[in-house]
């Protein structure tokens, strides 16, 4: 498969391809005044934004702007002082993490997290256990409705393995994997999930050019191919312009920008706060 | 003051006294913890090695005489008279820089970077090896120790207390012991010199740098496998301190290796890396239990020390799961 | 699964070579603690029962003839350990089990039962088993813990003058079953006698006793009783002699009632008392014979060093004991070599007087023992011994008395009926 | 050269997900099945019985037990002793209040008890982690066999507080108490043993054992992504408590016949239980099979050589015994540290490529 970022059409297009879009789509979802803050110090001020259905939504920001703290809070692992979160058209009320994932959030994580003494495809298959049920005694017994249940999720799971070309190291420990490859596979895990949304954070962190394009290879993949909305986090400027829909930008805890690529590239504010102007 | 005050205070009073004990066996735990990560099973058998190789010396016994007598059909027993307590010590104290070293060459040395869990299963390997190697060193017989520790009942402190009581009441006076008072004496100079020692002390100071970040420790040069001998040969000292404290209660025997049992609710409680953490958390699981069997005990059938000392410890670690002294666990993803 | 061929292999090659040892002699297996937390009190009682056995090897050749074949098994005190010793030794032909433990004891009542196989718990184990009708191969003679507790009051009694009312006493015991034993008893003997019980548990092993006795120095009781074993019994001497209760109004059963127990606490334990059931120290004629065909002939079990303790002594009169029971059953059944089941009927039958004992050697060295078939507790008399530190040796300081029995009887009566229910036994008629 | 994979392709992922997946694994596991069944029974006696095969056969099922909380969810107890002794008196208590009810379903039933018990005392486990966990634990081991030892109504007010296990049968062959032939308590204990480890290995390698795994790798990763951490935790407490009741139901009934719980379950059986699955492999079936041989098996086999075989003093033997044991498990740990299931493993992918060495 081509790279397809060469693919795009015209940026004119592009934009009125997108206004279309957002104007059609729903909002998945939508962060109204969150604040966050630990013993005082503040992580995020007043941020409000929101997640199309079917868009690639970049968050981006120098270091310590709050990005994967605006993640957690998305996912729930940390829970906002102020501010409302409405995830599919409903008001989020307090949630655990694993509920959250329930209602069909997934994610990655800046370090990885993969559980390291399973197997690739046993990794894969965790990933997919907000959809199963089999209770406890079915599982004792195995056959019947255990192992008809593991069957069917396993072949959802080769299918994103085939995807993803990790067939090779389907029974390896994870723990034993190359740095790239385990990005990989915690990408796998997460769109295992079959979630609504997806949450990248960082999925090209000290990763070499090939390995990079690689990877958005596969996230457009993923988002053509299976539709999913992507919430992404990444470092490095061009891969975000190229691939996002949407950009969100953070510093300091404030959002400081928020629009289409082309929009972003020319805010004042962002390249002042990438540029490391000083603040009052 | 009325008597039930005043017994309640002797009970605290001999409470802080149990803690200090407790502390000295949890002080190894935690040299050896704060330093290598490793959870020493051993301490308790280390004490007990310890204490039977110092009698040994004491006692002029010969190291394995059932072993050769049973081999060779002879008839061994004593070298000689023995000799005197402070050398003996010193002997002692030699024995355990050798086992330190012996332990870090042929064990540790194999399993830098394992798991804790790993390391820690070596150590129960080590605590059967031991067990074994000191009764067929020294014999499984009951030995008494003496190293000259007065012991008994405080007259002084029962005449000065006396005076205390309410006019009219029938009272005795409070009980402490005064071997008690000597553990207490004694484990505050080991916390000072041991304080000293790492503050002042090239070793000490490359002790404490092992201690905050193995990784970086290792880069400024500082020798991963001295550090272990010192360590562990510490842990053999306070092993052998608490060896004596509590040999001279009860003789020295197979038992003494439990004692490590009554460390564990300290360590809990104290966090497994603070020095002042095993202090303090003696002094609070020793007078929790004690008045715990004091107030409540009679009413529930008594012998609640043991698992009390778990239930104070599992109650104060709900509210700190680091342990009183332990640092702040942050979770991060 | 290598592994564990490879060790059954080898386990069934070892086997087969222990299994040659057994031959034509009587066996008698040596269930003993040389290791553990209980090796100081397990190693004199071990090399007491080897020796006497040794003894009558060399002195006698055996027993009407027969030579003594002695397999000793290590328990360390411990129950499986236990149980693994009796299965690979009783198929050698064992006469008699000498469990030595409370655990394994409980263990062995109704697996040797049911292999026909007798079992000797002297002085400790199950109390009601001294209901011969019940327990048909459970013999626990000359004396129990029931017994013992009686024993130890009336001896308080005595001191009293004869009477107890308004007195108070103090148990201390572990916190077992075995420890447990003598309460029902002591309760009621107090409903009896009209004095106060109070009851101190401390909890395995027993290194930190200060809340029981700091509460003893708070009550002051008359008199303190022990039920103490291993490290519990040096500590509660210990902590004693610290809080200077009167050592001679502090009395232990008979498991703490060893040198070892006292000796740790030096000067400060003159005077401790405990009650047992058979003779102290070494001042019997056997001891001549033991040094002279044991010891000095390089057979003894341990290093000579033991010799006339109190647990060397007990070891001794266990072996005794069923030496006697052997010769007993030799009689009875016109065969030299015995087996289990006649060696059982041996030990119901057993008779020693004291024109006997002078004959062994041991003159008063323990009361006359009559066995029978309803009465497998023997006599269940005790005298009380009391240590003198200076010379480092116990002497008896009364004779042999009884116990209770219009408490002790219905008390086993009792237990041993609940247990016949339990387990659909029938009684014997005796 | 025999030991081989090639050729053995799996055309189904049922076929990938057998719990042996290779062919020779699978033949030697159904021999000693066989074996274990059909030809054991007719050549066990009194000695194989009691020392070898039932104590081998109550800890490992309690070894996979521990292994399930430890190995599999990485909460490390040391209440196994306590728990046993839950099992031992639900068991003893059910026997003696309902005489009718089959001694299959009471073992089973004493392991429920157990699985309740240990739910309780996994509560604290939400919040302390670690080797903090592990102390804590200890308060079960201890509070239970106080409770046990203290309250008469556990053991029906007898007079010496030991219980005693009543005579019961299944198909009318006895399997407790005196009476009970050697082949039958065997079977007994093997049907139990065999029957829940493939219950264990079922539950390990479906949704719930992932769970447990990926509490164990990173527990705040698995709750993001969905493992619900109290239902995790507490599944893995009742499952491993219902294991450990079991073997103490067994260990009871069928293995002592009487008990007195603070000798038979003190803290050195928590303590042992930990050293076999550390031993064996954490994390692994067959490595709490291996540990529990290890731990139980080889001190016998020591014993049975140098008594037996070259007759030395019982003590001395005990005490090298204690020295050997320990240099072995040192030995182990420095050869392999991930157990001796993983040196098996090791040894196996050897075998796979020998005669060549990569």
């Amino acid at each position: 498969m081509e790279n397809r970022v060469t693919e795009e059409p015209t940026p004119e297009a592009a934009v009125t391809e997108r206004a279309e879009r957002s104007a059609n789509a729903d909002v998945l979802l939508d962060l109204r005044n969150i604040s966050l803050s630990f013993g005082g110090v503040k992580a995020l001020s007043n941020i409000s934004f929101d997640i199309l259905t079917g868009e690639i939504r970049a968050i981006i920001g120098p270091n310590g702007a709050g990005k994967s703290s605006m993640l957690n809070v998305i996912n729930g692992f940390y829970h906002p002082q102020e501010g409302e979160i409405w995830f599919d058209g409903k008001l989020r009320g307090p949630m655990k993490p694993y509920q959250i994932a329930r209602q069909g959030i997934a994610r990655t994580f800046q370090n990885i997290a993969l559980f390291r003494g399973m197997s690739t495809l046993d990794n894969l298959m965790t990933g997919r256990i907000t959809h199963m049920h089999a209770g406890i005694f079915w599982q004792a017994l195995w056959k019947g409705r255990a192992e008809r249940e593991e069957l069917a999720h396993r072949e959802r799971v080769e299918r994103i393995i085939d995807f993803l070309e990790i067939q090779s190291i389907r029974k390896t420990p994870v723990g034993r994997l190359p740095y790239g490859l385990q990005k990989r596979v915690e990408l796998g895990r997460a769109l295992a999930a079959d979630s609504k949304l997806l949450l990248l954070d960082e999925p090209m962190a000290g990763m070499n050019i090939e390995e990079k394009e690689d990877m958005c290879r596969f996230i457009l993949d993923v988002h053509d191919q299976f539709g999913t909305t992507i919430a992404l986090i990444e470092h490095d400027m061009s891969v975000v312009m190229d691939i996002a829909d949407r950009v969100v930008v953070l510093d300091y805890g404030k959002k400081i920008g928020d629009g289409y690529p082309d929009e972003i590239r020319s805010n004042q504010d962002v390249i002042d706060a990438y540029l490391g102007v000083a603040h009052d | 003051m009325s008597p039930v005050v005043l017994n309640t205070i002797e009970v605290i009073l001999n409470g802080l006294m149990t803690g200090v004990m407790y502390s000295l066996v949890a002080l190894g735990f935690v040299l050896i913890f704060k330093a290598s990560g490793i959870f020493n099973y051993a301490q308790g058998v280390l004490a007990l090695f310890a204490a039977l190789t110092l009698v040994g010396f004491q006692t002029g016994q010969v190291p394995f005489a059932h072993v050769i007598n049973a081999t060779f059909g002879t008839d061994y027993h004593h070298w000689g008279e023995g000799m005197n307590t402070v050398l003996a010590i010193l002997l002692t104290m030699a024995v355990m820089v050798l086992l330190a070293w012996l332990v870090e060459r042929l064990v540790l040395r194999h399993l830098v970077n394992q798991e804790p869990i790993i390391l820690f299963m070596a150590t129960i390997g080590l605590a059967f090896f031991l067990e074994g190697l000191g009764d067929l060193m020294w014999g499984a017989n009951i030995k008494v120790l003496d190293v000259g520790l007065p012991s008994g009942g405080s007259f002084w402190w029962e005449d000065v207390t006396r005076t205390w009581a309410a006019e009219g009441t029938e009272y005795w006076g409070m009980y402490i012991d005064v071997l008690d008072v000597w553990a207490a004496g004694i484990a505050v100079v080991l916390v000072v010199v041991l304080t000293l020692f790492s503050q002042y002390t090239e070793t000490g100071r490359a002790l404490r740098a092992v201690a905050d970040d193995h990784q970086a420790a290792l880069t400024v040069g500082i020798s991963l496998r001295t550090i272990w001998v010192v360590v562990w040969s510490i842990a053999g000292f306070v092993a052998l301190v608490a060896g004596i404290m509590w040999g001279a209660k009860s003789g020295v025997q197979f038992s003494l290796s439990l004692i490590a049992l009554k460390a564990l609710p300290v360590l809990i409680l104290g966090g497994f890396t603070s020095i002042p953490g095993a202090i303090v958390g003696g002094l609070i699981i020793g007078v929790g239990e004690k008045l715990f069997e004091f107030a409540i005990g009679p009413m529930i059938g008594g012998a609640t020390e043991n698992w009390f000392a778990y239930v104070l410890a599992l109650f104060f670690l709900m509210f700190r799961p680091q342990g009183l002294f332990g640092e702040r666990i942050i979770e991060r993803v | 699964m290598n592994l564990k061929t490879l060790t059954t292999a080898t386990v069934a090659a070892s086997m087969a070579l222990g299994a040659g040892i057994a031959s034509a002699d009587l066996t008698f297996p040596s269930l003993s603690y040389r290791t553990g937390p209980y090796a100081p009190n397990g190693i004199p009682f071990a090399d007491g029962y080897a020796d006497y056995f040794t003894l009558i090897n060399e002195r006698d050749g055996g027993i009407g003839g027969e030579m003594i074949n002695l397999v000793e098994c290590e328990t360390g005190y411990n129950t499986e350990k236990g149980v693994e010793c009796y299965e690979s030794t009783k198929g050698q032909g064992s006469l008699v089990y000498q469990p030595l433990s409370t655990g394994i004891t409980y263990q062995l009542i109704p697996k040797a039962t049911a292999d026909g196989i007798p079992v000797h718990s002297m002085g400790y184990g199950r109390t009601s088993a001294a209901n011969g009708k019940v327990f048909s191969n459970i013999f626990n003679y000359p004396g129990n813990y029931w017994d013992a507790a009686s024993i130890i009051v009336k001896h308080i009694l005595d001191q009293e003058g004869g009477d107890l009312s308004g007195k108070s006493l103090a148990l201390v015991y572990h916190n077992s079953a075995y420890g447990k034993e003598p309460i029902r008893t002591l309760e009621e003997l107090a409903k009896k006698h009209g004095y106060s019980l109070t009851l101190l548990a401390v909890d395995h092993p027993g290194q930190e006793q200060k809340s029981q006795w700091l509460q003893i120095r708070r009550e002051r009781p008359d008199y303190v009783m022990m039920w103490g074993w291993g490290v519990m019994n040096q500590v509660a001497i210990q902590e004693a002699v610290n809080i200077r209760y009167p050592m001679d109004h502090f009395i232990g059963v008979w498991w703490s009632a060893s040198e070892n127990d006292v000796i740790p606490a030096g000067e400060g334990a003159n005077g401790y008392k405990a009650i047992n059931f058979h003779g102290v120290g070494d001042g019997f004629p056997i001891y001549d014979d033991i040094r002279k065909y044991v010891v000095d002939a390089g057979k003894a079990a341990g290093d000579g060093s033991n010799l006339g303790t109190v647990l060397y002594n007990r070891g001794m009169y266990a072996a005794m004991l069923a030496v006697e029971a052997a010769r007993t059953a030799q009689e009875i059944h016109g065969v030299s070599a015995i087996n289990p089941a006649q060696m059982r009927d041996g030990m119901e039958a057993l008779k020693i007087d004291q024109a006997r004992m002078a004959e062994l050697g041991l003159p008063d060295f323990g009361p006359d023992i009559n066995v029978t078939c309803a009465n497998h507790g023997g006599p269940g008399e005790g005298a009380i011994q009391q240590w003198d530190a200076a010379s480092q040796s116990w002497s008896l300081i009364t004779d042999f008395v009884g116990s209770d029995r219009e408490v002790i009887d219905p008390l086993i009566a009792e237990d041993s009926a609940a247990f016949a229910a339990e387990n659909n036994i029938t009684p014997r008629d005796c | 050269m025999f030991y081989r994979e090639a050729g053995d392709f799996k055309t189904s992922y049922v076929d990938d997900q057998q719990t042996f997946p290779i062919r020779f694994d699978r033949w030697g596991v159904r021999v000693l099945l066989l074996v274990a069944f059909l030809v054991v029974p007719f050549l066990i006696n009194d000695y194989w019985e009691k020392s070898i095969l039932i104590p081998f056969l109550v800890w490992s099922l309690a070894a996979l037990g521990l292994n399930i909380l430890t190995g599999y969810c990485g909460l490390v107890s040391l209440g196994t002793g306590g728990f046993m002794a839950v099992g031992a008196y639900a068991s003893y208590k059910i026997m003696t209040a309902f005489p009718e009810v089959n001694i299959f379903f009471v073992i089973l039933l004493s392991g429920g008890v157990t699985a309740l018990v240990g739910i309780l005392f996994g509560l604290p486990s939400l919040r302390i982690k670690g080797f903090y966990l592990a102390v804590a634990t200890l308060a079960a081991q201890f509070f239970l066999i106080w409770l046990f030892n203290k309250a008469p109504w556990f053991y029906n007010y007898s007079a010496s507080g030991q219980i005693t296990v009543p005579e019961r049968s299944v198909f009318g062959i006895v399997v407790t108490g005196p009476e009970a032939a050697s082949w039958a308590t065997y079977l007994f204990c093997l049907v139990f043993v065999v029957l829940f480890a493939f219950v264990a290995r079922n539950l390990t390698r479906g949704r719930l054992g992932r769970s447990w795994m990926a509490i164990r790798d990173m527990d705040i990763a698995a709750e993001i992504i969905g493992v619900p951490p109290l239902q995790a935790k507490l599944s893995a407490f009742a499952v491993s408590s219902f294991y450990i009741g079991l073997a103490g139901a067994l260990f009871f009934s069928v293995y002592l016949g009487a008990i007195e719980p603070t000798e038979a379950f003190n803290i050195d059986k928590s303590f042992l239980v930990l050293f076999m699955i550390i031993i064996g492999g954490l994390g692994s079936i067959f490595g709490s099979f291996v540990g529990a041989a290890f731990m139980v098996l080889l001190p016998v086999l020591f014993k049975n050589i140098m008594v037996g075989g070259f007759g030395w003093p019982t003590d001395m033997v005990q005490h090298f015994i204690f020295v050997l044991v320990g240099g072995l498990i040192m030995f182990f740990l420095i050869v392999e540290p991930h157990g001796l299931a993983q040196l098996w493993r090791v040894t196996k992918e050897k075998l796979r490529l020998w005669p060549f060495p990569h």
